[in-house]
């Protein structure tokens, strides 16, 4: 044991030793050479120190009113080079976008320029409180203007709100919309049903229940695409919104969306499109040429901004005409002298309806990203983006299809991911998630695993449109050899899989029977 | 076109394998009269110097807070972030990845969660935290649903002195939900907790009060939470900044059932209101309620601890229509970065800066009451007050302004049309501030009321 | 063979696959989970592709004369994902201070605070041309000379240059301003010898013969320090100087310094110091106190700018009043109106013997980061370093010194750094290469090796002031245990070693003997 | 203090073990009239709050380029570098790693130094190059040492039109070991190819020729270079600006035998004027005389390739008073920055960038030589050139200035005392100019020059 352990936590297991790959050959330290484990930050506390120096604060009379803090909070005291340290340490038990291949399909994990990064940290923007005068912000207000009309441009929508925190909060801002002009049609009583695919992502059906609407699954076809019949049956006067996502996300364009729209127009119904998937048609088409409603855009995933390990994100939404009078506040208004308001609270009826949806003016941090992003492609470049998206996939669906099983067949192009089931690992005792364990050793992030719902053991992989031919080719050529030796009942490969990682494979069913969510001294 | 690799013979090599004549074809789905022929109608692809002058220059088209005294608080903050943090969250293996979904491959990023969980915890004096929320108003928002569900009654109360920002936020959802709030009027002389404490009955699912109070009031809610209680209700308590838990009494020893909180004020910029991070703490028995992602201990297949995320069937890749939020992405690295100033800072650090804070507020707050046609509303604050001025706030901010100085957030910016709040102005003092930035203000707001 | 391979340049072995760990299991790319494979960036190449975008440029009339490029120059074509990748995966295969301890024993590898970095690209600093007119540089002049004003008061001496890019071109400007001296008093074709301990870093004697003068190398006493005796023996009135380190590179300090410089100086001698180890001492030791005439300082190592994996660095000399005049240009000047100048160029005698060492005025980069540490120190904190640092080395002396051995016994204190031998390793087949080894592997960066000179097998542990008792502990442990593993027999634990670095032995013979210094198509 | 771990009770603890009373103790070799009782003269610690402070009003006192107009060059070039170089830099595996004197855990640094090697190789047209130098002025120096060591004869012959701070460097260290230097006088007109021939005989060690000059003219040198292998003697070319290289003819392919030059311009910002990075090619033949460090492809144990520091035999540490120089640690981290830029900028972005420089240049020349007062004094140039003002040049410079333009660098900067330099002005344009800019500069010189 080696003193680093002596005084391990009782949340410490005992065994840290065993820690050596393939149990062949261990340390002392349980390091191995630039794998270093590191401790919980609680566990490096030495009372008094800390990473941040001030002098003595000047004495003043306290006037907090008899509530100032009785017991310490409890936070362990650290150097600045512990701290980064540790947090160095961290990171390198992570796999990054910047590292290598990270084909989680439906969560486009491409590129995230350094460009964006730095554009977010210019003091005019990084260093403005959202609460400063008019005057003191035309920059910034000018910036949200630019990636409005951006955004409406590409989309072929009149109207657009941006201050949703993500996309799934983009989802709750659209379909407020669609209530609130349910009620000012006086019809948000009768219609209470939201039709949504299988395929759907779970924030789909989540963001409907949570304005107290009943969800309605649609069935799929044999293509992986909303079953037309079956959707124009579920029609009828209590229909409120379709919420659909496209492409979907078995990775196919729904080509009978215009027909859908249609369809749900007559029957009174709101077309909400999932947008989260836009990356594979930005520049080529625009949901307002297809009927769409309202539509979030996931800004973390078409326009770069990075994913953080869980966010920020960013989910603006474009508004059909029909629905543009019920988007939040704030808004921005152009003034005669050329100046820019920020409107934060809106007249009459529409402003009845509907209000705020987070707090200040939105994630102006990602704005500034995804503009920069945006102008940085272009027009063409965006456009360009798209199609080596869907190029991309289409490559990985040409090269693995041999060994790999299609749900739907191999009928048409898919966009940009494509999705694979698990019925080529049939009998070989391997799982999706053992075959996805064992992509880790391969040095490769798994694809989106058993999502979507709608087929056997799913594997969603979308390579995005960073990727080279050769990154690709490498990664094909590893799956195949993955795919042939499952076939041929070398199981050990995955069911030990992940060998190499910083971790084996963690038990997620202890971590969920009897939670520790925090560290306890 | 600098972020794409693949190259004209790389298309055509990969068509080739496709079986595909031309990337058209492989859009063939998309109807045809949707399909644009040609690149819309914006410029084109630009170069890195480019889009770098362009953003430059709105960047110069607005005054940063730092360029000269700033005293703006009501739910953003402007504390120092050692240079630390922002080098450490733009390590691409933080900044590049997605929520750790494998953790055999994102101990880095679940480890990080397990403590700052644990630092919220402690900060709230709440039992268990999660990963994070949006933001502070939205948190807000999901603690009264949760509330909701945790009780099975629908109706909340809201504190007059809440955010208005939450406060709108958290009524849209309701509204939207067909849940009744009740709301106290705002309260400017100090905090309302008599008021909520009377509009508690037992139809009543949770109070909302918020601590330190948009005018910065702070009042013991021990009296408050055990009337909830006892009428079956929970008390969420908001807290807009997070410095002033170091220094105050935290909700969890005065009873709050939820803090939900904006943790902008540690770790993270101004960035004009966003991305911020929502905080969300809770009772242990409560947390099969609580939204949002949760990262838990474990150990893997030798025995070894580690980290995953835990109990997601709450959550809506599980549990779809049923989950207890709708959210997904979170705020993930602002997260790391409150979590990354707190361990600089410490218990030691910590307390520092909270006194640092209250003691610059009050000598604010002194000098201010100094000036004639100020008064000093609050009969306690920690590091924001109330001011009322001889003249409506909002012209006198924007002639400061001119002046360079950001004097404060006046009410009426929040509280439109309300005219007893018209001469109210909002003023934080963070470590930040210096006496010369002191006595700027105190000079131009002197002038400007003579 | 993957894909990744079939490209595999002459360059690249054939046995890519033996990659894996301890030879048990392979992975098809070579990869190993987070370990990632990179070849070189030539091998990424596509022509035509870049990362970095231009619009076509105006059309003008080519004025080069004929000298246009005429054949490419042969770089490859990468986009920016792929650059960023490449980096990244780089920067994974290097150990550093930020993620764990580099105890490099003279080297100084201390914490590198991320407020320096910030303060250096404030662009009134990075942004600033070295040739700008002198009213438009007013702050960057204050900034050298506030530096000064805290080296002087730091070292008790006079004079201080400011331009010299690291340690050895401290060297070189200290012993050219002693050059100067001579020739200034007629003396230079005479005074022939410097003398320099045996000890002494190789920068020493090359310094000097670089001069064009004669080493005479000092024998060390059974101490590790200079035998005064041979020292006095060795001098006459043919020696220029002697460059002594102190506190020396056996990590212990000259205690007779003082009758070493007097004695010199007697002898018409000057005295240069090498200042690499001046963090032992700073704040608690002025050498201005101990007779010194020259000595540089390494802000890379005392002041904490980033060694950079191998620069820059900076490396300012002082001066005592006898060499204050030979002093190379550039310097700053207080005008009569408070403005600052820079001198260029010097008038008279001391002009005429001396001029300029570097271009432009130095290293402002690492000015700005020093004289930001010296400040967050402050007079106080830096004595503590000075503490902290001796405290640190003394403390892993002692852990240590019960396995390991210490070439000149255990009479007294060390300073910053303690010097082991490898006579603790005789028989065992077991080198200080081979342990060095084995410490990669428990995580740890090797101390030095093999230096100074003057001890078999020297093992020399500087762990610097940043580190905590928790991670020396660590570090004692383990090399403890190490020590106990190699007397025990269990030499393949070293000889095998490093089995988990991102490498196995490499083999230096082979590079020297046939060297690729280059890649080539 | 933030930066140090140890606590009071640590240090207690650890003197316990060592057997030591008291820190003072372990100092007691230090003699004791140097023995400081208390902290030196200087202030205390400070918070990096106060510190950043502190920087930031000094680096307000200075205008930095960008800030306008900028036509500086003279050695020293201000070129758009993209954001990722800056972030991977910073990258802490790069930027707190040693030199990489344990290979198998600095593959890292060690690859890059391999390709940046061979990215020196190619932009010079030399069969190898090193890791690095300090900057260009040095490297001219070690240039000239090691000539006289190939050659074994001492003299070296410099060219009047090198940059004179890169002539005062070799002068200081050949004068200092005494060998003999012969200086053409400087020539403003155009290159002085001709009279260095001239300076040639048997007695050479070398020719120290720049391209482009510190006037900007640039000459074929092939002939020069056959003169000096005629007579034995080596031929040095230097470049300060390395962008040059990528538009003209290399010097290795006129004949170069040394070339060293200053890469800041590539990858690195212009930091008043340091840290820079010493670029150093030569021939393979020679590569045993080469000064500094060099990587070199090597297999581990297993076969696997791998990146070692090799034939540093050459070296001081191996070599001490034989070595080929005394240099140690060298430019590390900008040869990174380097090599960062070149592989984003690869081929195409290159030729562009080169394309770019010389057409800006071309611009505002042409513009330029249609003020009056003003004569453009280059036959060819590539980004920077030489204008003949009808007045001294150094006031006009410093009332530009004092509008926020910076218009190059008066002669009489670098040889002061010449008179017939006094009017000469150094104007240097690179991608970073736009037209606004050339017009701003053309306007205010037609003005000053009126
Ligand atoms: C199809 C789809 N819809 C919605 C979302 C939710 O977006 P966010 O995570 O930004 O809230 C996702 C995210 O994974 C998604 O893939
Ligand atoms: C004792 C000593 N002297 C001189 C030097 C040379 O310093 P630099 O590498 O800065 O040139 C070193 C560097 O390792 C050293 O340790």
């Amino acid at each position: 044991m080696s003193a680093m352990n002596t005084q391990g936590r009782a949340t410490r297991p005992a065994a840290a030793n065993d820690d050596a790959t393939n149990g062949a050959t261990e340390t002392f330290t349980g390091n191995r050479a630039l794998h270093l484990e590191e401790k919980l930050i609680f566990e490096e506390d030495a009372p008094g120190r800390s990473g941040v120096d001030f002098p003595e604060p000047p004495a003043v009379a306290d006037r907090m009113g008899g509530l100032a803090r009785g017991a310490p909070v409890g936070l362990p005291g650290l150097s600045e080079p512990q701290v980064v340290r540790h947090y160095t340490r961290l990171s390198q038990k992570n796999y990054a976008i910047d590292a290598g291949l990270f084909p989680l399909g439906s969560c486009t994990m491409k590129h995230n320029p350094r460009l964006n990064e730095r554009m977010a940290r210019l003091p005019g923007f990084a260093d403005l409180h959202p609460m400063q005068p008019e005057a003191t912000i035309q920059g910034a207000l000018e910036l949200m203007e630019q990636l409005s009309h951006w955004i409406l441009t590409l989309t072929g929508m009149p109207a657009v709100a941006l201050s949703p925190g993500a996309g799934a909060h983009g989802e709750l801002t659209g379909m407020m919309a669609i209530r609130a002009a349910l009620e000012h049609k006086g019809e948000a009583g009768k219609r209470r049903r939201v039709l949504v695919p299988a395929s759907a992502h779970g924030t789909n059906p989540a963001t409907a229940a949570a304005l107290g609407f009943t969800v309605d699954t649609i069935d799929e076809d044999e293509h992986g695409r909303v079953d037309l019949k079956a959707f124009e049956a579920m029609l009828s006067d209590d229909v409120a919104a379709i919420m659909l996502t496209n492409p979907n996300t078995c990775g196919v364009f729904e080509y009978d969306i215009r027909r859908i729209a249609d369809a749900l127009h007559e029957a009174g119904g709101y077309f909400y499109c999932d947008g989260a998937n836009f990356n594979a048609i930005v520049g080529r088409v625009r949901p307002g040429d297809l009927g769409v409603d309202a539509m979030h855009l996931n800004l973390h995933k078409t326009f770069s901004t990075p994913h953080g390990g869980g966010g920020p994100g960013s989910g603006p939404v474009v508004y059909s005409d029909a629905l543009a009078a019920y988007a939040p506040v704030p808004r921005i208004q152009k003034n005669a002298d050329g100046t820019l308001s920020l409107i934060e609270q809106v007249e009459g009826e529409a402003a009845q309806a509907f209000g705020r949806v987070k707090g200040f003016h939105g994630q102006m941090g990602m704005f500034v990203r995804a503009l920069t992003y945006m102008m940085s492609h272009g027009a063409d470049g965006l456009r360009q983006v798209a199609e080596d998206a869907v190029l991309n996939a289409n490559y990985l669906k040409a090269r693995l299809k041999g060994e790999f099983s299609l749900p739907y067949g191999d009928e048409g192009p898919c966009m940009h991911e494509v999705l694979f089931d698990d019925s080529f690992l049939k009998g070989t005792g391997v799982s999706t998630l053992d075959f996805a364990k064992a992509m880790i050793d391969e040095g490769f992030h798994p694809m989106t695993m058993y999502f979507p719902l709608v087929v056997h053991g799913a594997m969603l992989i979308e390579p995005t449109e960073t990727e080279t031919k050769g990154a690709l080719d490498e990664f094909a050529d590893a799956l195949l050899d993955l795919a042939r030796a499952a076939k041929a009942g070398d199981a050990e490969r995955f069911t030990q899989a992940p060998r190499y990682a910083p971790r084996k494979r963690l038990d997620e069913t202890q971590a969920a029977r009897k939670p520790v969510l925090r560290w306890q001294a | 076109m600098r972020y794409l690799p693949l190259t004209p013979q790389d298309r055509e090599a990969m068509l080739a394998t496709i079986g595909a004549a031309s990337i058209d074809e492989l859009f063939r789905d998309v109807p045809e009269q949707a399909r644009l022929d040609g690149p819309v109608d914006l410029p084109h692809h630009a170069s890195e110097m480019a889009v770098e002058r362009h953003m430059s220059r709105l960047a110069m088209q607005n005054h940063a807070a730092g360029e000269g005294p700033c005293f703006l608080g009501a739910g953003a903050y402007r504390h120092h972030v050692p240079a630390s943090v922002d080098y450490l969250i733009q390590r691409g293996e933080f900044l590049t990845a997605y929520t750790p979904y494998q953790p055999e491959i994102a101990q880095g990023t679940l480890q990080m969660l397990f403590e700052f969980q644990t630092q919220v915890a402690l900060l709230t004096g709440m039992d268990v935290a999660n990963a994070s929320m949006y933001d502070g108003a939205t948190a807000c928002a999901e603690a009264v649903t949760m509330a909701a569900r945790v009780t099975r009654r629908h109706k909340a109360v809201l504190s007059g002195n809440l955010h208005p920002h939450y406060r709108d936020v958290t009524e849209t959802l309701c509204r939207m939900t067909d849940f009744p709030i009740t709301e106290t009027p705002p309260h400017v002389a100090g905090a309302d907790v008599e008021a909520l404490a009377a509009a508690v009955d037992e139809s009543v699912g949770c109070v909302v009060v918020q601590y330190p109070d948009v005018f910065g009031h702070i009042a013991d809610l021990s009296t408050l939470a055990e009337t909830c209680h006892n009428a079956g209700a929970l008390l969420v308590v908001v807290t807009t900044e997070a410095v002033a838990l170091a220094g105050l009494t935290p909700p969890g020893a005065m009873g709050a059932d939820i803090v939900a909180g904006e943790g902008q004020s540690i770790g993270n910029a101004l960035n004009f209101g966003g991305p911020y991070l929502g905080l969300f703490a809770t009772r242990q028995k409560l947390v099969r309620q609580m939204p949002g992602r949760v990262c838990g201990e474990t150990v893997d297949s030798d025995g070894q601890r580690g980290y995953v995320l835990t109990l997601s069937t709450r959550e809506q890749h599980i549990r779809r229509e049923k989950a207890t939020s709708n959210i997904c992405t979170n705020s993930g690295l602002c997260a790391l970065a409150f979590s990354i100033h707190m361990s600089l800072l410490g218990e030691a650090g910590l307390q520092r800066l909270a006194a640092w804070n209250h003691a610059m507020a009050v000598q604010t707050a002194e000098r201010l009451a100094k000036v004639p046609g100020v008064e000093v509303l609050n009969p306690a604050f920690f590091n924001e007050f109330a001011l009322r001025l001889s003249k409506p706030a909002a012209p006198v901010v924007d002639a400061l302004a001119e002046q360079g100085i950001l004097a404060g957030v006046p009410a009426s910016r929040l509280y439109p049309g309300q005219a007893d709040l018209a001469n109210v102005l909002l003023v934080a003092a963070t470590e930040t501030v210096d006496p010369e930035d002191i006595e700027s203000l105190a000079r131009a707001l002197a002038e400007e009321l003579a």
